[in-house]
């Protein structure tokens, strides 16, 4: 919404959303349809299921420069998987170890279910998200 | 064209039965009459008793269905008759209703929507909230395409000779776009200030709202549109085009037009010069009409819009030789003379000094001569508009009686009722069926009319009745004055030579194109029509600039489309649209009128911004959207094409699958429960749009006041298993949703109490008793008894009256603040209509009668037609989806065996 | 893949993109990203001529590889994968962008912000259009016959609708009782035989 | 019909008409459905609707929910155009 005051101004931490072609993707649009505002620094990236993700990936991506890595999961909608919303927390557990292995705060992963009506909700999560990784710092110090 | 499968409505059963032949490898067509594909299922929030997303369900399908390469969508369509053929497919004809959209081109950005001066309820909210004439469904439209509603041109704008677009400025009125409304009208003629005062204003007989108080003072909204804008901008805000063609137009005569024709090709960016005879331009518009009803700064600043374009007015020059105007240079030549030569009454003493012709009379007044009737008596013949100026002119200077005699009865007056009425208010006298036989004088001066009496006989071959004389009823009047007001006709001598000239003076001219016979020349007007109205010489100089524009360019001229206007749209439709309206009172005439008034101000006063705006929120938005063309320009991709015609289709189809869904029981039919009366009482449907994240509000709130409701009230079977409503049925779904509603109640409002009044909770299907069991653990209070009447309290509280029968049946009462009716399914009516009478059999219900129910759900009476979902029946989600795949797999068995047959 | 010829063509979408997103600064700065060989910006991506354009940049600049930064690809995906394959290219070698939806309509308020947002979006489809392998569709054989276990009501209401479009079907049932001891009945034919 | 609820279509149609008078109230800050509709002098049903058409197409939104169960709304400037 504008009119936000922007309290941290030297850092907006980059957040990388995965989210599913046929769920969670039209939420998002339907955020960006509607004029909902969330950070620039969030960047999506759609693929069929989440459960698909390697958590290799995400600690990749935590290590090239993004600040924290967001899963918007499908729930039992899911075309493919009626458990790929298991699966997937199984994902983010694994991330999170592999994480913490490498000095990571494990916070820098998140996983809602998303789902193709959820704007507002995605929108939300978004500046909660970022607000949380502003308190953790960047996520490559010095 | 043909199909494999035709597949009526796309719901989920009919997105379903065309996805499954679809990837058998079926050719289908999927018709559906609404905008979108989808269906009710997409309209939901979330689905029982798994509480999935419905949304995230229906999507992905809706989409599959669009792109599938074996599916042929058709929206916004309707099946308009299926005959089935002798070798056993069917004929299936579609009329594809205009999107004025193009469907290519739109990129679904919404700002037709977000500019559309039109809001009407919304069918996919249930009527809670507003949206646009021009509109995007929902948001997870497919196709997300705009599309214009139009129930055809509103009558105000469709009677318009000009073509004025007389709703859409109203309707831009309403919404305070006043700049927006005046290049509205700027679009049909420039003349918008002289039309807001002396137009005889056709919309007005034509407004809806007339049979209700009264129509809008449309005339006078377009003379605040006017004035709101002159008063801003003394000249136009624009030059001429840029671009300039290098053919030369000539418009003869500066009336209404000669000036709109030459508007329109100035602006087409031709060189036009128009050459008037009198010493100004305006034509009638300065010359006739009293500066009381147009002022002459009005006409001024009218004819600014023109000329700011470019073009050239020459005045005092008369032309009469057309072939010389053309060697002089000009490529076209527009006649627009008018009819200025006043008849003669041909009788003794029309020469006396004293009589005088109205035309002259008006014209000398009107360049400011000082003339005074002081202490005279001047009788004025005539019953047309010009007689009624003429005399409304004498009683500003100052004679002492004016007297108006016409040969028939105040009835068949050709003059405007409202004029006729001013002039009686302001003391003139009406001597009706009297005719002046001889004008007598003294010493070359008049004295008196010496007049008879007439009564009226058989009817003319025009159906008017024709005045003849009284015997022995001359009387006499002694009068300083006689000003003869009985016609004018065009001078069309000068032409005579080059063009072919009727019996009654006018120009003979294609009155399709307004070219006459003499290919470069065009005539138009009073010239071509004899004398009319402003607006209607306003219509021919358009039409003429129209075509003359397609004769430089070389174009054919006849069968151009000019002026197409969408089918005028039915009166009694539109009254019968809305249920009850409250009366809106017409603001006043605002006439100033007082017997024997003086000088010459304006003798109507203007319309307030509050009065404008007020009159506008009257219009009834006949046509639905107003044409005021704010979606077409603000369209970056300009899609809008407010031009667009219905299309209709015809198809070869090999099977049919029936899957048009059902309606939901209008709620109304049980008026003990208040709906539509009392605020606080929705339907299920209405509650799943609330708790919808796509929801109308910005929550579950009361629709009373947007109050979160602390006590909600469920009403189950609300016009199923009731015999009262003639529909004994269960409809299978009510239980589930509103269980489902409950809990998800729970969960977005914590805090409020949840109460099901029931009557046996069926909780038939797979962990549907699971999940009833779950809400009831989860709080909500199940109450067995029926309710009886609701009552709405002062604070718009519901008071609901049931018989309590786990307590021995007594009678309760309960509060709530909010009162869900679980309204029950019922058939879809139109279904009937599609085939040849009778030959779809439907059950007693009214449901499609299923004729093999047992062995083959989803066949019909008719071999090849199958019906899918809950067109046959009341069905939840998965039973549909079911049921529409069986019918899909039968259709695909027909579809086969009527290949094979061949 | 290494040395893919990609052309990009970022969409203003008539100011919807452009109001918010400075478009000349994303076609500037996606312009010199290894493997692009066209960059350019158009008010419709999706008009006729645009997509014409493409065609031709396509063939004359002998591109194997198309990124059309525009709307969601719930709107055009299947647009301009048809451009794509009108062009003679496999429709997988073509990315879509959502620079609309995802970034100019969600940050209306920070210009800046959304640029470089859009930037990295569009870099993003560059590189992965340069690093992925077109997809073939691939065509299996497959025996139109079905087996139906259960000889039941289902079963056998299962076994007429699959033998009435063409589909052979065996039906096996465990019991004694009707349709007898059969164990494998060929209950189908192909269709016009 | 019993004349206290007017025609949902003739309600509607007044949003038009009443945009800039709600907008003009809510000059003064953010206000509730019922505090507009004592501003205005309609009754508070017929402000929802005018209020949720106004809250779809962005001209206001919702604000802060009081005690008593009711958000305000608050006019949004318009960011475009």
């Amino acid at each position: 919404m504008p009119g936000q005051a922007n309290t941290d101004k030297d850092f907006s931490p980059k957040i990388l959303v995965f989210s599913t072609n046929n769920i969670s993707d039209p939420g998002i649009d339907l955020a960006g349809s509607s004029h909902m505002h969330y950070p620039p620094s969030v960047m999506v990236i759609s693929m069929p299921c989440t459960s698909g993700i390697k958590p290799e990936w995400i600690l990749y991506a935590v290590e090239k420069g993004f600040d924290g890595v967001f899963l918007g999961a499908d729930g039992e909608e899911c075309a493919y998987l009626p458990d790929c919303a298991e699966r997937t927390s199984g994902i983010v557990e694994k991330a999170q170890e592999l994480l913490g292995r490498k000095g990571f705060e494990p916070q820098r992963v998140r996983m809602s279910a998303i789902c193709s009506v959820c704007a507002g909700p995605f929108a939300s999560h978004m500046k909660e998200f970022s607000e949380a990784l502003k308190k953790l710092g960047p996520a490559r110090k010095g | 064209m043909n199909y494999d499968v035709l597949v009526l409505g796309s719901g989920i059963g009919g997105m379903e039965s065309a996805l499954k032949l679809g990837d058998m490898g079926y050719k289908v067509l999927l018709v559906e009459k609404e905008a979108s594909v989808g269906g009710k299922m997409i309209l939901l929030s979330k689905v029982f008793p798994t509480l999935d997303c419905a949304s995230c369900i229906s999507t992905p399908k809706m989409a599959a269905t669009v792109h599938h390469p074996n599916i042929e969508v058709m929206i916004y369509s309707e099946v308009e008759e299926i005959r089935k053929l002798p070798n056993g497919k069917f004929s299936v004809k579609v009329r594809q209703k205009p999107t004025f959209v193009k469907q290519t081109l739109c990129t679904g950005c919404r700002q037709c929507e977000m500019t559309c001066s039109v809001a009407v309820p919304d069918q996919f909210n249930f009527d809670m909230v507003a949206r646009r004439a021009a509109y995007i469904p929902f948001p997870q439209a497919v196709p997300k395409k705009a599309v214009i509603e139009r129930e055809g041109t509103s009558p105000c704008s469709f009677t318009c000779p000009a073509g004025i677009k007389a709703h859409g400025y109203i309707a831009l009125v309403r919404s305070g776009k006043f700049r927006e409304a005046f290049d509205l009208v700027l679009e049909n003629t420039p003349l918008v200030g002289s039309l807001g005062r002396a137009c005889y204003a056709p919309c007005e007989g034509e407004c809806t709202r007339g049979s209700l108080e009264g129509p809008l003072p449309i005339r006078r909204i377009k003379r605040f549109i006017a004035d709101r804008y002159y008063q801003e901008h003394t000249g136009p805000q624009y030059t001429p085009p840029e671009e300039v063609k290098d053919k030369k137009v000539a418009v003869v005569g500066a009336g209404p037009a000669g000036l709109t024709a030459a508007f329109f090709l100035a602006g087409k960016g031709y060189r036009v010069t128009i050459f008037e005879a009198g010493s100004q331009p305006g034509g009638m518009l300065r010359t006739a009409i009293p500066s009381f009803r147009l002022p002459k700064d009005v006409v001024d600043r009218d004819i600014k819009n023109v000329t700011a374009l470019g073009v050239e007015i020459k005045t005092g020059v008369k032309v009469e030789n057309l072939e010389e105007l053309k060697k002089s240079g000009f490529d076209a030549i527009f006649v627009a003379t008018g009819a200025t030569r006043p008849k003669k009454m041909g009788i003794e003493g029309e020469e006396l000094d004293g009589v005088v012709n109205s035309l002259d009379f008006l014209q000398q007044v009107n360049l400011g001569r000082k003339i005074s009737f002081e202490d005279k008596t001047v009788v004025v013949v005539g019953g047309g508009n010009v007689a009624i100026d003429a005399a409304r002119v004498a009683v500003r200077l100052g004679a002492k009686r004016v007297i108006v005699q016409y040969r028939r009865t105040r009835a068949e007056m050709p003059a405007h009722d409202r004029e006729i009425t001013a002039a009686e208010r302001e003391g003139v006298e009406f001597q009706y069926l009297s005719v002046p036989q001889k004008f007598t004088g003294r010493d070359g001066k008049l004295i008196a009319v010496e007049s008879i009496k007439m009564e009226l006989g058989e009817p003319d071959a025009g159906g008017r009745r024709k005045p003849r004389p009284v015997e022995g009823s001359a009387y006499k009047v002694a009068a300083d004055m006689v000003i003869t007001a009985v016609g004018l006709e065009p001078e069309t001598e000068a032409f005579q030579k080059l063009l072919p000239i009727n019996d009654n003076h006018t120009i003979s001219v294609d009155p399709e194109t307004l070219q006459t016979t003499v290919p470069y020349v065009f005539a138009g007007g009073d010239v071509v029509t004899g004398p009319s109205m402003i607006v209607s010489a306003v219509a021919q100089g358009r039409r003429a600039a129209f075509f003359i524009d397609r004769y430089l360019k070389g174009e054919e001229l006849k069968g151009a489309d000019f002026d197409y206007r969408t089918p005028v749209v039915n009166k009694e439709k539109v009254l019968v649209r809305q249920q009850s309206y409250r009366t809106l009172p017409p603001v006043g005439s605002g006439e100033i009128l007082h017997e024997k008034p003086r000088g010459f101000a304006e003798a109507e006063l203007p319309l307030t911004e509050e009065e404008a705006r007020y009159s506008a929120g009257r219009c009834l938005d006949c046509g639905i959207c107003s044409e005021c063309r704010q979606c077409v320009v603000t369209c970056p991709a300009g899609a809008v094409d407010l031009s667009m015609r219905e299309e209709k289709k015809e198809f070869l189809v090999n099977a049919v699958i029936i899957s048009t869904g059902f309606q939901l029981f209008p709620a109304q039919q049980k008026p003990q429960y208040g709906y539509g009366k009392f605020k606080n009482v929705i339907t299920g449907m209405q509650m799943d749009r609330l708790l919808a994240p796509t929801r109308p509000y910005n929550g579950v709130l009361r629709p009373s006041d947007g109050k979160v409701p602390e006590s909600i009230a469920f009403v189950l079977c609300t016009g199923s298993r009731d015999q009262s409503v003639n529909n004994p049925l269960c409809s299978r779904v009510c239980c589930m949703y509103s269980v489902k509603h409950s809990q998800l109640i729970m969960g977005a409002l914590p805090l409020a109490d949840v109460t099901v009044y029931y009557i046996d909770v069926r909780a038939f299907g797979k962990g549907y008793e699971e999940f009833y069991d779950q809400a009831r653990a989860m709080g909500a209070n199940f109450v067995k008894g029926r309710i009886a009447r609701i009552e709405e309290k002062e604070d718009s509280n519901l008071i609901l009256y049931y018989e309590d029968i786990d307590n021995g049946g007594k009678l309760a009462r309960a509060e709530h603040d909010l009162v869900v009716l679980a309204v029950g399914l019922l058939p879809n009516p139109q279904v009937q209509n599609l085939f040849a009478a009778g030959e779809l059999e439907l059950d007693e219900y009214l449901f499609v009668k299923e004729v093999d129910e047992d062995l083959n759900p989803g066949k019909t009476s008719i071999e090849g037609v199958f019906v899918a979902g809950t067109a046959s029946g009341a069905r939840d989600i998965p039973d549909s989806i079911l049921h529409a795949g069986a019918a899909a797999a039968q259709a695909a068995a027909y579809a086969e065996r009527v290949r094979v047959r061949r | 893949m290494s040395n893919r010829r990609i052309g990009v063509y970022i969409c203003r979408c008539g100011g919807h993109i452009s109001d918010y997103v400075d478009v000349d600064r994303v076609v500037k700065a996606v312009r010199d990203e290894p493997g692009v060989v066209v960059a350019r910006e158009a008010v419709f991506t999706c008009s006729d001529a645009t997509q014409q354009e493409m065609i031709q940049d396509i063939k004359e600049q002998n591109l194997d590889g198309l990124v059309v930064a525009s709307c969601s690809p719930k709107l055009h995906l299947y647009t301009f994968r048809d451009v794509a394959k009108r062009a003679g290219l496999n429709p997988y070698q073509y990315t879509q962008v959502n620079i609309r939806e995802q970034c100019s309509w969600a940050h209306t308020d920070d210009r800046e912000g959304a640029t470089a947002k859009a930037i990295r979006l569009v870099r993003a489809g560059i590189a992965r259009t340069r690093l992925t392998e077109p997809l073939q569709p691939i065509k299996i054989d497959t025996v139109p016959g079905v087996l139906i276990v259960g000889a039941g009501i289902a079963g056998l209401r299962a076994a007429i609708g699959l033998a009435d479009i063409g589909i052979s079907v065996y039906l096996v049932e465990r019991a004694a009782g009707w349709p007898g001891w059969a164990r494998c009945i060929p209950m189908g034919r192909r269709a016009g035989s | 019909m019993n004349g206290r609820v007017r025609d949902v279509r003739e309600v509607v149609r007044e949003e038009m008409l009443m945009r800039d008078k709600i907008l003009d109230v809510l000059k003064d800050g953010p206000k509730t459905v019922p505090e507009i509709a004592q501003a205005v002098g309609y009754p508070c049903h017929e402000v929802m609707f005018w209020v949720m058409g106004m809250r779809k197409y962005g001209h206001l939104c919702e604000d802060e929910l009081t005690d008593e169960g009711y958000y305000r709304y608050r006019a949004v400037i318009k960011e475009d155009s």
